[in-house]
């Protein structure tokens, strides 16, 4: 068995004193700590192979390109694509649904057409569909979550309708941490032939990925919530699409011929990958991804699971707390709310006990809106928290209540 | 830096029991801003007399207990006061929050100075500093705009 | 005086033997050696300070987003920029030019309406001007080269029309090192209110920028070739266009208040910097202007020249060595060809000596169409090259033609 | 790895002195590929005779000293050779390239199987292997596109 209770001294960060107390990092859903294999990796990476990739043929270029593509492969068995081509490499989980909602947008989405998301998005994969709303007169629908903030597989079948032309949602909630039901989703999408992106950014660093198997169309994951460097995300498009979709960015690298009137374009995934991409980010991605195999991601999430189900039963038994959501299956995100002491405020008195969370509506407004809550609180999980951190977290939040006389 | 400097009784005061709450009889000039990351949103209401009096002086808003104490503290300070000696006390007040500068203006009362000086605590917690901020960016902003 | 011939010893990567032999690095203007001082920053930052950055209040979130704007603000002195949301920060040139392409060209572009790019330009500023051409109907106008390979300022007074609606050209090229006229351009442009975009990839790290002396409406610059982190560029936009031009890529931090039928958007740069950020890159990138500030851009310059003018004469005297261009204004950039030896020949052979050239048409295909050649070899001057490195590479110039018995 | 492996005597001759350059009479199958990282481009002719027969071999194309011996050593090797025979060879020198292995096939001569193989230096050369293989490649494309 792992034992998880060494994995902070893999983090650089932990050594850090936080107001004098060590820092309780449970901020993992927003941006999540690297450990000191992959921070290495990126300093090795420039002071011995950096070079650009795919363009120069001298040593360093060749060192580079290779290392690069290997991470592309790495990938591709990681998350048990059938293509190397189907992975593209983009600043981040943002980038990737821009990149597909745009080029798919541009080839199959007119006016009339039907765009199938959830209340539960995050604004990453909304506002690029908002874009195709307004510049191609197409129409978004939503899917309801209920009561415990779930979302069932019958609530698509609702709005399904001719003119659905792609459905796209996350795979787990970054507010509510509810997973979804995301292969009877699939299932149903598939028999209407309808094309599915699915927003894996919450999802990639705490559950084992097969896209094959989930059978997804489009799935964006966001690396340095993965453990991995900053600025760095993928896109996993079937080769179906990969192949089919017409180019996002313009620039080196992404071209077959240029000519004064007209270009053509290289094939998947270069044809993606306009300019110089993050060559040391994406190398050194390929240690994050060491890093989970060799924990293992079943342990990875067998271990999560239990310091959340901990924290639930805590947070569930001060009355002053209530925990929004409450999905049957859920991962890795505990999101709540003090009666009388705004989101913002708790942040700012845990954060003096080193407690590190996230205050605000977390990209996620719909959700809010629905919740009629204007934030919330959010202490997210990651692979180095321990049930310890659940018991400063609680302490800290009944220090809260003491500051504001509650 | 201590907690209990940023919330001080006098904050946790206003911030519960906000002040001047609502739409103010009469108002002639209003703004509102919201902070996107947050969530924080403030509306302010304000009655400007002929005479260069703010007469009249309301909030509406939600949001921290920064937020709602900074706009009540705003408007129990600057109701019934003269427009220029207003702009003066919100620029004292913006200044005291980036450059850590003191207000001191001496038409203020012993007591008003201590309470709107309780946000002072804001300075060390750089974050935050736009939750004290916004009520008062807005008043300016009212000022500019007529109903 | 600052003594260049110590420099390589802030680049950890001349301590490689690249074959046996040190590495002769001469391809910067593809992507440049990163110092010490910016690698470190990498790990420290990473190690001591990381954490999302705007979007939280917790201590770590603090230090980083403050350190992270800091660096907008020290960009913007840098080029002397009159407002700091002037200095929005993408993935690269490539993004930058494309967020600027794009964003324009929705508002303000229209059927028939014209472009003004040269014939010098990188593919990088063609393919998002063509993407305009395919999707709003706008039509492509080249700015000619003359036989040295310059655009004379009466190039772009033949084109120019009443339906111009911006005019993007290249700061120096790529290709031939020339330095265009910019400021004559520009003064050009503004007497007909047609605003200029400058791709800047070439230029930031070669000679002084001054943005609002030059008045330009756009300047794209890529990090990596100012000695900074790859995955990272920036676009300076002026104010107005900043204000008027609507986001780029949708997603979390640029927006307003998100509804299900309506979103509004932040103010720039906020506007257009959706996701998450290349925090570590952004913040390391402060260590890149401090490194070119410490040795003065007056002072690059001028060594760089004197390499440049050292490598061009020893050049010029060898009969099998045809240079590219011949401008009076030329920076960093020597290309060439060798009669009878393929450029890709030319830089596997250089290789062996470690020196490492590009080989290709470097992303300007329609330069080489012009000049009836399919591709050239490039060798390229840094702040860490000497003259020393110049006879390596002349002598193994002379070693191509002995392989190739010519 | 020596560079001399690269630019051995025999690849220099047919990379200066390509073979079966132009299009060759009555071919009935072409097809044509291009690098645009480096500009090479290769255009393969070739005319498939009822009896399976590639009786003419021909290729033009611009590039480096790789590319063209590649392109040379291949029309050279295979003109007049039959389909399956040519498949097999070609199969054989991209595996030659990717996992190391040697030409052995009975039916080429000593002599032409010095010369293939004289490509086999590339292997060390990761960048260029595409220079080597992209005629080869072309050809397969060729024999399934006709004219
Ligand atoms: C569910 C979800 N989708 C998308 C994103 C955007 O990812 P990124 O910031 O890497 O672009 C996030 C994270 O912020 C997220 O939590
Ligand atoms: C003139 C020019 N423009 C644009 C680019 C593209 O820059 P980047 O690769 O950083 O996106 C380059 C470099 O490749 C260039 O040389």
């Amino acid at each position: 068995m792992i034992d998880f209770n060494n994995i902070k001294n893999k983090f650089p960060i932990f050594k850090q004193k936080i107001k004098g107390k060590p820092l309780i990092y449970l901020d993992s859903a927003n941006s999540a700590q690297k450990p000191k294999i992959v921070i290495d990796e990126i300093s090795r990476f420039y002071e011995t192979e950096f070079s650009n990739v795919g363009r120069s043929v001298h040593t360093l270029a060749v060192k580079a390109t290779n290392k690069f593509e290997e991470t592309r492969d790495i990938v591709k068995s990681y998350i048990n694509a059938k293509h190397r081509e189907e992975i593209i490499f983009t600043k981040g989980a943002t980038d990737a649904i821009n990149l597909a909602a745009t080029a798919f947008g541009e080839k199959y989405i007119n006016e009339g057409d039907e765009i199938i998301l959830t209340e539960l998005e995050h604004h990453s994969n909304y506002v690029p569909w908002h874009y195709l709303r307004n510049k191609r007169g197409a129409i978004i629908k939503f899917a309801s979550i209920n009561e415990n903030g779930e979302i069932d597989v019958d609530e698509f079948k609702k709005i399904i309708t001719e003119k659905t032309k792609i459905i796209a949602f996350t795979h787990i909630s970054n507010v509510t941490g509810t997973i979804l039901p995301v292969k009877k989703i699939i299932d149903l999408a598939k028999s209407k032939n309808i094309p599915v992106l699915i927003d894996g950014t919450q999802s990639a660093q705490h559950i084992g990925l097969d896209v094959q198997d989930l059978g997804c169309d489009f799935y964006a994951i966001s690396c340095h919530k993965m453990y991995g460097p900053n600025g760095l995300g993928i896109l996993y498009a079937k080769k179906k699409w990969a192949d089919e979709l017409p180019p996002y960015q313009g620039g080196g690298g992404m071209i077959s011929e240029v000519k004064k009137d007209e270009i053509t374009y290289a094939d998947s995934p270069t044809k993606f990958e306009a300019g110089t991409m993050q060559t040391a980010e994406v190398v050194a991605f390929a240690k994050s991804i060491q890093f989970i195999q060799d924990l293992g991601i079943k342990n990875i999430e067998e271990h999560e699971s239990q310091v959340l189900e901990y924290g639930l039963e805590k947070l569930r038994k001060n009355n002053s707390v209530n925990i929004i959501g409450n999905p049957s299956k859920r991962a890795s995100i505990m999101s709540f709310t003090i009666k009388g002491i705004h989101p913002h405020d708790i942040a700012t008195i845990l954060d003096d006990d080193g407690v590190a969370i996230r205050a605000g509506h977390h990209c996620c407004q719909i959700l809010h809106d629905k919740l009629k809550i204007p934030a919330s609180a959010r202490a997210s999980i990651g692979v180095y928290n321990n049930k310890d951190d659940i018991d400063v977290l609680c302490e800290s939040i009944n220090k809260c209540k003491k500051v504001f006389n509650i | 830096m201590d907690l209990k400097e940023l919330y001080q009784e006098i904050i946790l005061d206003h911030a519960k029991n906000p002040r001047n709450k609502g739409k103010c009889e009469g108002f002639n000039h209003d703004a509102k801003a919201h902070n996107p990351l947050c969530g924080d949103k403030v509306h302010i209401y304000l009655k400007l007399d002929k005479d260069k009096n703010i007469s009249g002086l309301s909030f509406e808003g939600e949001g921290c207990a920064i937020s709602l104490a900074s706009a009540s503290i705003l408007t129990d300070t600057l109701k019934g006061r003269d427009l220029n000696f207003s702009k003066k006390v919100t620029n004292d007040f913006l200044d005291m929050l980036k450059n850590k500068t003191k207000i001191t203006l001496n038409s203020l009362s012993e007591d008003q100075i201590t309470t709107i000086s309780s946000l002072s605590g804001v300075q060390e917690f750089p974050m935050r500093i736009k939750c004290a901020t916004m009520a008062w960016h807005t008043l300016l902003s009212a000022l500019k705009k007529k109903v």
